[in-house]
Formats: structure tokens, sequence, C-alpha cells
């Protein structure tokens, strides 16, 4: 039942950025769903009574909840550009392209890999609707910030995928993957500062100038 | 073996003294029937005597193509003489149109020296005459060819009506090669119709002689193998000359009428010309493979 | 994979010799020329193009000895390699760079059907080697039989010159050093000849009729349409390589009588027509070879190429003229010489192969033979022009007037090749007997009889008579008939002397040719005259050029339409990020839709 | 052991290039460090074919098969040729200003962190793992490929990190359905790759047909195959010459050798017909694309990037053909195109160098301005595009062997016809650069030693296997191909 709850509140976060016009928006809603996956991974510790999933939800809790947020908004606050995030599709068609996202992972949930029907296909069908929306964020947004939001939406989709149909990857496998992801993280904060630098603003489709 | 070479030599020998009075024959003919008097038929003797006496006049421009052409020349339309006696018609099937053949590439021989020296002087009317005399032969050439093969596949003894197709192309084709009127105007040295004669503008004296004697040759050679296309039974023994003889006149005097009857084309009308001989050739060809 | 290498990787046959004599006639003197032609070069560049040339001819003998189709494709395209390296050796100007690139795109594409050819053939033979392709070819059904054919036929008639393909001949040609391009159309484009009588003639049997007619179609329209594009063209070296093209289309003609009575049972004609096609091929190669020399020696003298800039060179350069003569006289088949007895064999061929078949058939051998005698007769026309042109009457230009004779080496390397020109010809008693016996080893026929004792005499005999009359008259001149000679300007109609402005131009000379054909020239004019005043016309401009049919309908819009093709697909990068990563989304879409459907 | 040494060379190097002040020694350390890792990697493959190729898994972590030897070595060989024309690279780059001094270390130790993510992942032995280093190489290779902080690299580093992330985030995502399956059916709990070999015959086809996508999308990202390869010619186009030489040679390999696992792995469940199909869809679509973006470009980096493309499809396609001989095919493939690509990415430095731009139409006579460079990049030409004393002649003609052997008529054609495209564009583009006479304002540019000896090292290469393939190189690749067949 909590777990369906959990669910809830993850998905509604992510619809939540859907809407978000203004980058600092979608940093908060970022924030609320980590929090919610936390939540998550702290239920199927206490169920399953493993030592390594509180070590993995504590590094959940520290680095997407607390640490991710903060450097996003410290590149806001360094570069001074403006909030907007440059909706390249309007926040309501938007949000009717998520909800087809989510038809669209049910129906590959269900049919292409032939999952039972079971608690498990609900959240695998909840985590592949997260990562075509985090995929959307990539595609319907100008900013850079707002690629790599899209980016870590979608990391968090699969690491619930994985902790949902094969109850979490092998221990030492995670801690690799969440060491990627900070390292994923300094590495774009440098780049947005340099892109800032040369190009004043940070408007990826403005970067157009390699073609052919 | 030896005796036939010693037959043939004859034979080139008496047709070469025999060309020059066939062309006297049709110049003749032509002014009777223009009621004119006209020179005697022995006047081409005459010029040829004549111009191996005078002296002649080179060009400062001129190389040793120049001397050498008019031997090459008349040296050809011997050697071409000799082979259309060697190929008799009949029972060497086969070989008879190969030498026809070897006898036409042997005239382009000299024909080919020949628009060399039209060139060599340097002066435009050579120029001139060598370009159409080339464009003329070439296009006269497939409808040859095509005729002799025709004529030599039917077996020259019988009355057959692809050889008598392939008489008439050929017929045409000596129109062209011996500068008769509709293509080409002998007489003349008028610039816009001239052809063999602006090649030989620049030659005087023995070298002219001699290219004199080469056409007539040539002719006669065309002659010969025109009596063998249109009157193929007269080929066989007892070989009298009156009868050869009276055939070369025939050809000779129809040549004439032609000449008097029609008005010399333009230049490219000729292709349209030739390009009809080719075609009765091709009607030959296609009557002698329906077995006709 | 690589464990397919091949097991017999020589194979020596009377085909592989004739065509090694071939490649030593015309190698030898082409080298023994290169040494007098590169004098002033500085040494690097000697010994790369000694080196170049030594590997072309290497990769030439070894395209011919290879017993399998593995090391045939590895030498053929290594002999494309080498020889776009010598085509592209002076760079300097951008022509040769695009004559380059045009001719290997364009053989590219030929040894890319050859590839397909042969992969097919592996999959059936199961190996490389000729052997077991020859086996593999009886059981080969029909249809896949034909597409190796046609394969096979495109890739050696682009390398060959056929006529829809030889775009790249009147390019490379002309580019290449002139001791290249003698040995490039001596020899090189004989490889290609070479490739179709190896596997139409041996390996592919039995081999349908209308294989033969179809080469024989090429040939046909690979002989005109060489010979007039030969008479428009005025660069000496374009000329010649139309003329290739032409000389190619009659070896053509050779073959394909010949494959085409080999599969109607005729044995004796085929034979007479493979001895006729070989015996021009040797013949070609030596006097297209001579012709080639003889215009580098001229390019030499003058470095001119334009015939219409050059003329009188006769008389300063008198050893080249005489070799170019040879040369024309060969190639415009007049008896004593070479081109005359091959040329004459092919209608020997064409004739009686009209006796022996019967409707249809008969007409196409005539109509064969009309179109040879046509060609013949346009090629002496063109080679007067290229001949009278370039060596008679006055010289044209400057650098015309200023031409000296050429070094010795380059007058041995001409002589090598002029001496044999005439013993193919005269001595075809001895030459034409030991080509029919490569003709019945190739068509696997021994008791052919074919009498070539016509072939043999007739020479001698022409040659004789011609010789013996002229030497009568000469004699007969210089001694009783002493008449005196004066040397004065020529005849100018009393106006004033003449000068090298008012000679006959090679266009003016091709212009009854270009009227004649201007259906298939398409010819362009366009004259203007500039006037100071009405009446006064200061200059008048006459501008005329033919267009290149097959260029301008079929290659130029191909280019056109792939580079638009191109540009549209440029389209698909157009720099935003985000159509990138739609592109990633949309592959992934598609491809699980399609999975899940399959 | 050996391996080992291999995976010390590039951290010690690293650590020697942030003490080490002057560029010179430092290169010389460095192209020094890498001649000790190919001697290395060839002692590692001899002791690999004596033990009969049996694979070898050290502590656990690092798992060695005939795939993963193939592939160091690849690496390896390209490395080092890199390594040593970085050298006289560096040194003119920095005697024309175009790097300041402290610049050029950063280089090195950007260069060595590279080569040490590209030289672990052919040997690691957890799945995952694998994964984590392609992304550390993505991560590295971006600040390489924004080295120049101009407008237009930048514009590509951050065009290559997202793309690229996006790819391999996908390929995560196949990678937990595999582990789905093998733990669901196979019950195996660990993603060590010997195990899920072992349990790979229970896997559920409907998910591992599924899971095979993803991960051919994800890793063909990184591989550069058609519909996800925009990233590369920006990134190539932008890179230092050295850099974009191992992006082409190697980095597209490496992803292909990650492929190639999972691949092994949906054999006994799925077949290799399955896979075979995606190989061909991607080979196709890549060498259409190339083809025709080869035939319009204007800048020289791009065009030899867009070659890239046209080969990595050209390998896919080899694979597709696979059990006909095609596999080994398109190892061979593999191997030549990288040791050729890099060689013509070099010339193409070369002369980058010495003309100041990218643009083709401003290079010409590069054989007058610098004679060696010239010559070698006319050859690379004729080696790229498959002229015969050349490897990839062999290599090209085996791939189209395999596909007539396979029955794929229509697709060979195809394939004839898109090659023939290609190479007109190359040899047309290559060639007016290198003939022709050099603009007048050419300074007269020297070239570096270290630049010719990478040439020679790399034509030895070029040259030896294009006349005869080793005997030990062959049995590599035939036992690959049995490994990727699954006999």
């Amino acid at each position: 039942m909590t777990l369906n709850i959990i669910l809830i509140g993850f998905l509604a976060a992510t619809f939540l950025m859907v809407i978000a016009k203004r980058i600092t928006a979608l940093v908060r809603t970022f924030r609320i769903q980590s929090i919610f996956l936390f939540l998550y991974t702290l239920y199927m510790g206490l169920c399953q009574q493993h030592l390594e999933l509180f070590v993995v939800c504590g590094l959940v809790f520290i680095l997407k909840v607390v640490v991710i947020p903060l450097v996003l908004l410290r590149i806001m606050r360094r570069i001074n550009v403006e909030e907007d995030l440059g909706l390249l599709i309007n926040p309501q068609l938007s949000l009717v392209i998520a909800l087809i996202f989510a038809y669209l992972s049910y129906l590959f949930a269900h049919n292409a890999m032939g999952l039972p029907y079971s608690q498990a296909l609900i959240a695998f069908i909840a985590s592949m609707t997260v990562v075509c929306i985090g995929f959307f964020l990539m595609v319907g947004r100008m900013k850079a910030l707002g690629q790599v939001i899209g980016l870590l939406v979608m990391e968090n989709a699969i690491f619930l995928a994985a902790s949902v149909i094969a109850g979490g990857m092998p221990f030492f496998v995670e801690i690799a993957l969440f060491f990627d992801i900070f390292v994923f993280i300094v590495i774009v904060e440098v780049f947005v500062y340099k892109v800032n630098r040369l190009f004043t603003h940070i408007d990826t489709s403005k970067m157009q100038s390699l073609k052919g | 073996m030896l005796n036939t070479i010693m037959v043939i030599i004859g034979k080139v020998f008496a047709l070469a003294i025999f060309a020059p009075l066939v062309s006297g024959i049709i110049r003749k003919t032509k002014n009777t029937i223009r009621m004119r008097n006209g020179p005697s038929v022995l006047q081409p003797y005459y010029n040829v005597r004549k111009l191996f006496l005078k002296d002649e006049v080179i060009s400062k421009n001129a190389s040793w193509i120049f001397y050498a052409a008019p031997v090459i020349v008349f040296a050809g339309s011997i050697c071409a003489l000799a082979l259309v006696l060697m190929a008799r018609p009949g029972h060497l099937v086969s070989n008879s149109a190969a030498i026809l053949i070897a006898a036409f590439f042997v005239l382009s021989l000299g024909r080919f020296f020949m628009a060399l020296a039209g060139l060599d002087a340097g002066s435009s009317f050579g120029g001139m005459g060598s370009s159409r005399e080339v464009f003329i032969s070439s296009f006269a050439e497939p409808a040859a060819f095509v005729a002799v093969f025709v004529f030599c596949m039917g077996g020259g003894d019988s009355f057959r009506v692809s050889g008598v197709l392939a008489g008439f192309a050929l017929f045409m084709v000596v129109i062209a090669e011996t500068s008769r009127i509709p293509v080409d105007n002998q007489e003349t040295h008028l610039e816009l119709t001239m052809v063999h004669e602006a090649m030989v503008l620049e030659y005087s004296g023995r070298s002219l002689a001699l290219i004199e004697l080469a056409s007539h040759i040539k002719q006669m050679v065309f002659f010969i193998m025109l009596s063998w296309c249109l009157f193929p039974a007269a080929g066989t023994a007892p070989w009298g000359w009156a009868v050869f003889s009276a055939e070369i006149g025939v050809i000779g005097i129809a040549m004439a009428f032609i000449e008097i009857s029609v008005a010399k084309m333009r230049l490219f009308r000729t292709v349209d010309f030739l390009s009809f001989s080719f075609f009765i050739a091709l009607a030959a060809s296609i009557a002698s493979s329906l077995g006709l | 994979m690589i464990t397919f290498l091949p097991k017999e990787f020589f194979l020596f046959d009377s085909l592989t010799i004739f065509f090694f004599a071939v490649i030593g006639l015309i190698c030898i003197p082409s080298a023994i020329f290169s040494i007098g032609y590169l004098r002033e070069e500085a040494l690097k560049k000697k010994l790369i193009s000694w080196v170049l040339l030594a590997a072309f001819i290497l990769s030439m003998c070894f395209v011919i000895i290879s017993g399998n189709l593995f090391s045939f494709l590895i030498f053929w395209e290594l002999m494309s390699l080498t020889s776009y390296f010598l085509v592209v050796l002076d760079y300097k100007h951008e022509k040769s760079i695009r004559a380059g690139t045009i001719y290997l795109v364009m053989t590219h594409i030929g040894t890319a059907c050859l590839m397909a050819a042969f992969f097919i053939l592996y999959n059936y033979a199961g190996s490389f080697d000729y052997s077991a392709v020859k086996e593999a070819a009886f059981a080969l059904p029909p249809s896949i039989r034909n597409i190796i054919f046609l394969l096979l036929f495109i890739g050696f008639a682009t390398k060959a010159g056929v006529v829809p393909m030889h775009i790249w001949l009147p390019y490379a040609h002309p580019q290449a050093p002139s001791y290249v391009s003698s040995i490039m159309s001596g020899v090189m484009i004989k490889i290609a000849v070479y490739g179709m009588i190896r596997f139409f003639v041996m390996l592919l049997l039995p081999a349908p009729a209308w294989w033969g007619a179809v080469i024989l179609v090429f040939g046909i329209i690979s002989c005109l349409v060489g010979v007039i594009y030969a008479l428009m063209d005025h660069d000496l070296k374009k000329l010649l390589a139309y003329h290739s093209v032409e000389n190619i289309g009659i070896i053509l003609l050779g073959v394909g009588a010949a494959i085409f009575f080999a599969a109607r049972g005729v044995i004796p004609v085929a034979a007479l027509a493979m001895c006729a096609a070989l015996y021009h091929l040797v013949n070609h190669a030596l006097f297209k070879g001579l012709l080639f020399l003889c215009s580098g020696s001229v390019y030499k003298a003058t470095g001119l190429r334009d015939i219409e800039k050059m003329g009188g060179l006769i008389k300063t350069m008198p050893a080249t003229a005489l070799f170019f003569l040879i040369g024309a006289m060969g190639i415009s088949a007049l008896p004593p010489l070479n081109g005359f007895v091959s040329e004459w064999l092919t209608f020997q061929a064409f004739f009686s192969g009209a006796v022996e078949s019967q409707g249809a058939v008969r007409i196409f051998m005539i109509v064969s033979a009309a179109a040879l005698a046509l060609t013949g007769g346009l090629a002496a026309a063109c080679f007067v022009k290229a001949f009278g042109i370039t060596f008679l009457a006055l010289p044209r230009s400057a650098r015309a007037r200023e031409a000296k004779e050429t070094g010795f080496m380059m007058k041995t390397g001409m002589a090598l090749l002029a001496v044999p020109v005439v013993i193919f010809g005269v001595g075809a008693g001895f030459i034409a007997p030991v080509i029919l016996r490569v003709s019945r080893a190739v068509l696997g026929v021994q008791n052919a009889e074919v009498s070539l004792y016509l072939a043999s005499v007739l020479p001698v005999l022409i040659a004789v008579v011609v010789l013996g009359t002229a030497l009568a008259v000469f004699l007969w001149f210089r001694f009783c008939l002493r008449t005196g000679q004066v040397r004065y300007n020529t005849w100018d109609c009393g106006y004033y002397a003449l000068d090298s402005r008012t000679e006959y131009t090679a266009t003016a000379f091709s212009k009854p040719f270009r009227i004649a054909f201007s259906f298939f020239l398409l010819p362009y004019h366009k004259s203007e005259k500039i006037r100071d005043s009405f009446y006064h016309v200061s200059k008048f401009m006459y501008e005329t050029h033919t267009t290149l049919v097959f260029r301008k309908f079929f290659y130029e819009p191909l280019v056109r339409f792939v580079y638009s093709f191109a540009w549209k697909v440029r389209k698909l990068q157009p720099g935003s990020i985000h159509l990138y990563i739609l592109y990633i989304f949309i592959t992934l879409a598609g491809l699980i839709a399609l999975a899940a459907i399959f | 052991m050996l391996v080992a040494l291999i995976i010390i060379v590039p951290v010690f190097l690293m650590v020697v290039s942030l003490f080490v002040r002057k560029i010179r020694p430092l290169g010389l350390i460095n192209a020094a460090g890498y001649a000790g890792a190919c001697v290395a990697g060839v002692m590692l493959l001899k002791v690999f074919l004596a033990g009969g190729c049996v694979p070898i898994s050290l502590w656990g972590w690092i798992y060695i098969d005939s795939l993963s030897v193939f592939f160091l070595i690849t690496t390896i060989a390209v490395t080092f040729a890199a390594s040593v024309y970085s050298i006289g690279y560096i040194r003119l780059e920095i005697e024309n200003g175009e790097i300041s001094f402290r610049k050029a270390g950063s280089y090195f130790q950007l260069f060595n962190l590279f080569s040490f993510t590209m030289f672990i992942v052919p040997l690691l032995n957890n799945v995952a793992l694998v994964w984590i280093a392609i992304e550390m190489t993505t991560l590295v290779s971006a600040f390489l490929v924004g080295f120049h902080n101009v407008k237009e690299s930048i514009e590509a580093a951050w065009k290559y990190i997202i793309i690229c992330s996006v790819g391999i985030t996908f390929a995560l995502l196949g990678i937990i359905f595999f582990y789905y399956t093998s733990s669901n059916d196979a019950n195996v709990r660990s993603l060590e790759w010997a195990s899920m070999l072992s349990g790979s015959g229970m896997f559920d086809p409907k998910i591992v047909r599924i899971a095979l996508i993803f991960i051919l999308v994800g890793y063909g990202t990184k591989a550069g195959l058609a519909p996800m390869h925009n990233w590369l010619p920006d990134a190539h186009s932008q890179a230092l010459s050295p850099v974009s030489g191992l992006l082409s040679g190697v980095l597209l390999k490496i992803s292909l050798y990650a492929i190639l696992r999972f691949v092994i792995l949906a054999n006994f469940s799925v077949g290799y017909a399955y896979s075979a199909r995606l190989f061909i869809f991607f080979g196709l679509v890549s060498l259409a694309v190339a083809g025709a973006f080869i035939l319009v470009q204007k800048d020289l980096k791009r065009l030899l990037a867009y070659s890239s493309v046209e080969n990595m499809g050209l390998i896919s396609l080899g694979f597709g053909f696979g059990p006909f001989g095609g596999i080994a095919a398109g190892l061979l493939q593999v191997f030549n195109h990288a040791v050729t690509k890099a060689l013509i990415f070099f010339c193409a430095g070369n002369a980058v160098q010495a003309y100041r731009s990218n643009n083709m139409n401003m290079m010409r006579g590069l054989i007058k301005a610098m004679p060696f460079t010239g010559a070698s990049m006319f050859l690379g030409l004729f080696a790229l595009v498959g002229m015969p004393p050349f490897s990839i002649f062999i290599s090209k003609l085996c791939i189209l062997v395999s596909a007539f052997q396979g029955g794929y008529h229509i697709i060979a054609a195809v394939m004839l016809i898109l090659i023939a495209f290609a190479f007109a564009g190359l040899v047309y583009h290559i060639s007016r650069i290198v003939l022709g006479s050099p603009p007048q304002a050419l300074p007269c540019h020297k070239e570096s030693l270290s630049a010719k000896l990478a040439f020679l090292f790399l034509g030895v290469f070029i040259v030896g296997f294009g006349v005869m393939i080793p005997q030990g190189f062959l049995d590599l690749l035939l036992s690959c191909q049995r490994l990727i067949l699954g006999q």
C-alpha cells in the first residue's frame, strides 16, 4: 500500500517537472522526486532488512536530495542568467505528451516485455514513464540545465526500475553508479561555466554553428 | 602460276593505255549531246603527253610529300587495277570479295596521300579540296563495300536481282568516286564546286600528268567492277575484248548521259546521295539473304 | 574467411604469352622514349616516374599471369592505382587532378562490378581458381550466368573505354606524360579485352550467342562515336585517346563476332574473327603507342598540344613527321602497313560469316561490316587532318616555328615502334598463322581449317606492286624525262604572298563532318561583330564547339542528382542538439515497435 | 601479471605528467611508457595464444578472453602511435601559440587518463563496470574535445557529453533488463561475465530481444552508428588531431566491443540471426548517411569523421554477415580501420597546422609544402578507400565475400554502390588537397620527426597486413569468431 503512495508521489513530482517554467522550479521538483525515491529505497530496506540497502538509501538522500540541487542552484546564482527555462513545447502540450508516454510505457512493459500483472509491473510502468519524461525534458527545453536535469531524472527512473524488477543492482555497482553521477555533475558544472563565459547565455538552441 | 601473272601484267598494261580513251569517249559524247564539236576522243592522250614535257612549278612551303604523292597515287591505281583483274568473280566466291576490298583500300592509300599533298601547299584551295574529297569518300566506302559483298555473295555468274541492285548502288558510288557531275565537277575551277580539281590545283608538269593518268586508271577500275556487276553473263569465256570494251563503252555513255541531265548537288546533299546508295546496297543484301 | 587463399597462383597458356608479347612490344620502346622525355626533369621526379612505370608494367604482367580471381582483382586494382599516380604525375594544374579523379572513380565503379561478379562465381565455384570456376560454369543457372556476364561486361567495358563508359579516357590519357599514355592506350585497355576473352570465351562456357551480339553492338557504337569525336577534337592527344575508343570498338567487333559464331557452331569463321581481333589488338597497340610517342616529342619540341597552333613541323622535325606518318597510315588501314591487314581480316571474317548464315544474321553481319567501313573512312579523314594540319604547310604560331628535332633516345623509341608497324603489315605471312594458332587455342578448337593463304600473300603483293611502280616512275622521271623544276610561292590568285593565316585549319577541315553528324554532335555556333561605327567592323569573333552528348545528357545530370540528394541529406545535421537526441529516441522506439511486431 | 603492467602504465604516466613541467621530456616519457605497453601487449598475445585462447580471470575484477585481447591490442597500438605523434604536435602547437605552456601539461594528463579508461574497458569482468568505464571515457574525452576555449569546440564538447550520456543511459537500461532476465530465469545473482554467459541459455527471449535493442542503440551512439552519429563529426573536427585519431580509431571500437559482449549473451537465447539483422540495418544506414555527407563536405576533419561513420557501418555489416566468416572480416576491418584512420587524422593534423584552417578549399599542394605528410596522406587515402596493396582492401573484400556467401546479393550490391559514393567523395576531396600548387603565402612548415615516426609505425601495419596477415593474428580472429558465434 505504502509502495503505491510513494509511486504516486514520485509520478506527481515528475508531472510537476513537466509543467515547470523556471529552472529553480525544476530543481525543486527534482528534489521532491529524489525524496520519494529515498523513501522508496528506505521502505525496501525495511522490508528486506539488508544493511546495504540502508547505505544505498543514505547515499540517495545525500547525493540526490542535498548535493545535486545545491550544485544546480549554485550554478544558477553564479551565471545569473534569467530564470526562464525556454520551453520549446508549452506546458499543456507537454502534459498531454507525458500522458501519451505513460500509455506507451504500459504497452511496452506489457506486450513487448511480457511482464505478468503484479505490483512490480505497475512500478516498472511508472519508472518507464519517468524515463520517457526525462527524455522529453531534454528535447523540449532550450536551456542547458534543462538537459542536465532531464538526464538526472532518467537516472532516477532507471535506479527505480532496477530496484523494482531486479531487486536492486549488486551493491558495488550501485556505489559506482552514484560516483559516476557525481563526476557527471562536476564536469557538467565546469562546462556550463565555460558555455556561459563564451556564449554569455546557456541556450543550447542557439548553439547551432556546427552544421552539415 | 607464272603465266597467270604474265597474263595479268599484260592486261594491266593494255587497260592502262586504254583508260584515257574511255574518258575521252565520255567527254566526246557529252559534247555531241550538247550539240558541240569539242575536242577529239584522243584529247586526254595529248594532255598527258604535253604535261609530261612541261617544266614543273612547286610551291615553297611544299615538303617531300608533295613529290611523293603523285607517284604513290599512280602506283596505287595500277595496283588496284591489277587486283581487280585478279579477283575473277564466280568461282573464287569468298576470296574475290576480299581482293576487291583490298583494291578499295589501295585506292584509299592513293586518296590519303593526295589529300595530304592538297594540304601541303598551304593554300586554302588545297585544304578545301582534300577536306571535301575525304568527306565524300568516307561516306562512299560503306555503300561500296556492302555492294561488293552482296555482288560477290551472289556468285557473279547468273543474272540476279541482288546483283543488279548492288550494281546500281555501286554505280552511284562510282559517280561520287570518279568526281562526276552530281557530286563533283571535273571541268570547273570555281572553288565552290570543285573537289578533286582543288587538291591537284598546285600540281603542274609531269606530276600533274601522273595524277591525270591515275584518275583515268581509277575510273577504269571502277568501270570494270561495274561491268561485272551489271552484265554478269559477259564475264564467261570466250572472253572477247570486243564484248568487254562494249560494256565499258555502254557504262561510259550512261555516265555521260547522267552528267548532262543532272545539275551539281550541294556538298552536304552528297551525304543523302551516298546514304541513298547505301540503303540500296542494304536492300540488295536483304534481297540476297532472301535468296533472290 | 582468409582461408580461401588460392592454390594455383600462376597460369601460362597461349593467351598469356600472346599478351606478354604485346606488353613487351610496347613497353620497351616507351621506356626508352621516357629516358629522352625526362632528361631535363629533376632527378627525384625521374626516379618517381620510373619506379611508377615499372610498377605499372609489372602489375599489368601479373594481371595476365594470375591464375585465379583473387590475384586478378588485386593486380587489376594495382594497375589502376599506379596508372592513376602516373596520370597525376605533373600535378601543377587543376586539369590533371580532375582527370585523375574521374579516371579513378570510373575504374572503381568498373572494379566494383567485377568484384560482385567474382564473388557470385566464388559462391558457386567454392574457390577462386580459374579451373574451379571453369567447372562451376557448366552448372550455373542461366539467369545467374547472364547477370555475371552483364557485370563482367560493364566492368571490363569501363576499363576498355567502350562508349557509354568511355568519358574518362579523353581526360586521363592526354594528362599523362606521353610515354605513359602510349602504354595506357597501347596496353592497359587491352588488358580489359584480355579479361573479356579470358572470361567470355574460355571460362564461362558455353557462352550463348546473344553475348556475342551485345559485344558486337557495343563495338559498333564505340567505333562510330569514337571516330566522330576524334574528328571534332583538335587537341592532339585527346584525338588519339578518342581513336583508342574507336579501335577498341574494332577489336570488340572481332571478339563479338568470334563469340557469336562460336556459339552458333560456325568454328572456322569464329577462329578467323578471333584471329582478326587479336591481330588488330597488336596492331593498335603498336601504331597507337607510336602516335602517342610522336605527340609526346611534338609536345616536347613545341610545348603545344592544340594542332590549330602547329604547322610546318615536317621541315623542322622530319624524323617525328615520318614516324607520325607511318603511324597515321597504320591506323587508317592503308595497305602495306599493319592496320590494313587486321581490318581486312575483320572484313573477311564478316564476309565469310555473312555467307555462312541466312536471314537477319546475314544483314547484321553486313551492317557491322558497313559500320567498320565507315569508321575506316572517317579514321583516314581524321588522320589526314591530324597529320596535315600539324606537320604540313606553314607554322601557325611562333612556338611551332622554333620547334627543333627531339633527342636521339626519343627517336630510337619511336623507331622501335615504327619498324614493327611496317613488319606486321608486310610480313603478315609469318605473323598471321602464329596469331591464328593463338586464336584456335583460345577458342579451344584445334581442327578449324582457316585459309590464311590470301592474308599472307596479298600484303606482300600490294607492297611489291606499289613500290615497284613507284620506283619505275621515279627512275623514269630521274633519267629519261629530265624537266626543270621552279620553286615559287603557292598560287595566290595574283594578290599577295600567302602566309599561315590563309591556310586551312582543323576546324574548317572537320566542318563537313560536323554538319553531316550534327544530329549527334549538336554543334554550337556564335559569331559576333564588334563595330567601331556602323560601317567599320573592328573585330569579328566566331566561336563553335560540339556538345559531348554522353557527358551532357547522362553523366552531368547523374552527378547533379547525386549532389542535390547529398545536399538534402546534409539537412539531417542542422546543428540543434534537441534534434539529435530526438533521432536516438525515434530509432529506439522504432526498433522496439518492429521487434514487438515481428 | 602482464595485464597489470598494461593497466599501470597509463596511471603511472598520468602521475608523472602531474610533476614533470617541461613538455619535451614529458612527451618522450609518455611515448616510452606506451612503447612498454605495446611490448607488454604483444607478449600478452603470445602468452594468450600459447595458452590455447583459454580465458584468464584475475582477482575477479579482470576477465580476458580472445575478444578483449584483440581490442586491447588495437587500443595499445593506436594509443602508442598517438602518443608518439603528440610529442611533435604539441611542440608545434605551442610554437604556433595555439595552446599555452600550462595547458600542454594538462593535455598529457587528460591524454593518459583517457587512455587508462580505454585500456580497462576490454579487461573488466563486471558488465556494469564496463558501462561505467565507457561513461568515464566520455567525460574525460569531453575535456580533450573542448580543449581550445573557442565557441565551436565548447559547443562540440557539450553536444558530445549530452548525446553520449543519453545513449549510455539507454545502454544502462539494457544492462538492467539483462540483469533482470538473468536473475529471474537463470537465477544468476551477479553481473560477472562468466556467470552470465553460463546462465545465458535460460534467458527469456522476449526480454533479451528488447534488451539487445537498448544495448545496440545505447552503445551504438558511442560507436557512431548512423542514426545516432551526430556528435561524431562535431567532436572530431574540434578535438586536437592526436585525440581525434584516438577517438575515431579506438573509442568507436571500444563501444563496439561492449555491443559484442551482449551479442554473445543473446546468442543462446535468441540466436545470432536476430542481432545480425540489427547489425545489417545499422550498417546500411551508416553507409548511406556517411556516403551522402562525404560528398558535400567542406571541412577536412569532418570528412574523415564521416569516413569513420562509413567504416563503422562497414564493420557492423561485417558482423551482420557473421556466420559466413563476416565476424573475422569485421574484426580485421576494426584493426585496419583503426590504424589507417589514425594515420590519416595525424596527416590531417599536420596539414591543419600548416594551413591554419580546417577548410579544404584553402588547402592545396600539400605534397609540395610538406612532402612526407603529403605522401603519407595520399597513401593513407588509398589505404582508407581500400586499394590493393593496403590492408583495408583485404578486409573489405572478405566482408563482401561473406555477404555474397550469405546470399545477401541485394544488400551487397547496395553496399558496393554506397562504398563507391564514399570512394568518389574521398578521392575528390583529398586529391585536391594533396595535389595542386600550394598558396604562396604559406610559410614553409617543417614536419616534426615524431610525426614521421608515427606515420612509419602505422604505415608498417597498413602495408604489412595488406600483404600478409601474421598467423598468430589470424588465429586470434578465428577464435574471436568462434567465441561470438558461440560454437
